[in-house]
């Protein structure tokens, strides 16, 4: 299962999400349908709590890519905030520093 | 340290990545890899599977061979056994984009065997003082 | 979740016990054992893998053999290749006894497989509501 | 190599030492030789910190019962302190609590 904490806040539109450990080709399909549920539910943008998250693979940046394209569709943002280092290196690798909004966690 | 084998097999299901990402880092931490290294190791390894279980066909099986060699880490990924019919999507297709960038930044060298269009098996190796 | 074997052959050494120790736990937390279950199948891999290194003649390498099977998880561990003269100490063979108590006393059955005085395999099980 | 911060304390004679970390069939003969070179340093009694101590197969727990043997020919002590209790379980499995004194880490 993934650990997954949300919150919508009506004031600003904004999932807060929380991706907490690993994200991996086993967990990604179900992040993606509960993504999916949680954008339909509240069109709105998204903040990804990166915080907790300790690995990512392309199948979980796929998931994030498959969001970002629902959330382009009403002109929504999606921002990833505190990720580790040597994760953020990843989105460098795959060139979605690009397309996601990022903020790298402090050391 | 001499030159030695390690291998592992594991059913070719998304279940059992996560077995062959800590046989990895085990492996890579036993060789002296440092922290980063193993994290890139274990990365390359996942994303090797992914490749080779992402496409219209996929193995029943994979065998993972892991050699230290001259200061290097070589790791072999194959499909083994049957190969069946899977239902790849549009979206994996395009994610094995991501998969190529993330291997060929984090391994030294990776070289993919295919066969009619079909990955059957990728070969890679880093060094102890690799470039990343 | 349906019957899943993996495989692991590693070389005969102390350094590669702890990538056996891994594997196990990796899989064994696929297959739903909680934490403390998982200390103890990790525990008895490397105690059985003690066994069979720690005597007058050793393997050169090790076949590691698990199976999830009707709620269990099953290990086979058995010396492989040629078998070499080792310098074991009366020390190796005292601690023996504390493998086995440890053994007995994490896995729900285990089973030694000797030939000539030389314990060649170990088998065991344990389930997932087990006993301990 | 094994992780092991020692400090003789002669008003006690008294070994302090901390074991951290995983000991098993790899960095246990490292560890005889440590031990035994600190017993032949200053004969004293020894206090094993064991807070730290994550992991001890049966070639560890040899290793503790040689240094008890050398230990007890000069009538000294091996105290065993802040064991975790899954690690303590593996003494109590084996007898071995009888043959050290063992203080248990609180939880
Ligand atoms: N810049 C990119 N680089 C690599 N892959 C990309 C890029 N942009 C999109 N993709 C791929 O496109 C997929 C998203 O496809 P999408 O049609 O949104 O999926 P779905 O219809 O399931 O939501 C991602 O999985 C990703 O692999
Ligand atoms: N109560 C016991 N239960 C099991 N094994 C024991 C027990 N007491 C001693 N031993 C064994 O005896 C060994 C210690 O032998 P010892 O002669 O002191 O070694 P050394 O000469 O290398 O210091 C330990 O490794 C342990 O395996």
């Amino acid at each position: 299962m993934v650990v997954l904490k949300e919150k919508f806040k009506s004031e600003t539109n904004t999932w807060c999400i929380s991706l907490d450990g690993e994200i991996d080709i086993y967990n990604a399909p179900e992040l993606k349908e509960r993504l999916h549920k949680l954008i339909e539910q509240h069109p709105g943008n998204i903040i990804l709590n990166c915080e907790n998250l300790t690995y990512i693979d392309s199948t979980g940046l796929g998931v994030l890519i498959s969001a970002l394209r629902r959330v382009k569709e009403y002109d929504g943002q999606i921002t990833i905030k505190n990720l580790k280092p040597y994760i953020h290196k990843i989105f460098v690798i795959t060139g979605l520093d690009k397309i996601f909004t990022i903020e790298v966690q402090e050391v | 340290m001499s030159n030695d084998i390690i291998t592992l097999t594991v059913p070719a299901k998304p279940e059992y990545v996560m077995v062959a990402r800590l046989t990895s880092a085990a492996f890579a931490s036993r060789l002296g890899f440092d922290i980063d290294q193993i994290e890139d190791i274990k990365m390359s390894v996942a994303e090797a599977i992914i490749l080779v279980l992402n496409q219209v066909v996929r193995p029943m099986e994979l065998l993972i061979r892991f050699e230290n060699l001259n200061e290097e880490i070589h790791i072999d990924i194959s499909g083994q056994g049957e190969w069946v019919e899977s239902n790849v999507s549009v979206q994996d297709i395009d994610q094995a984009q991501l998969s190529r960038y993330i291997l060929g930044s984090m391994m030294d060298n990776v070289e993919f065997k295919t066969d009619n269009g079909i990955m059957r098996a990728v070969c890679m190796h880093k060094g102890c003082g690799g470039s990343n």
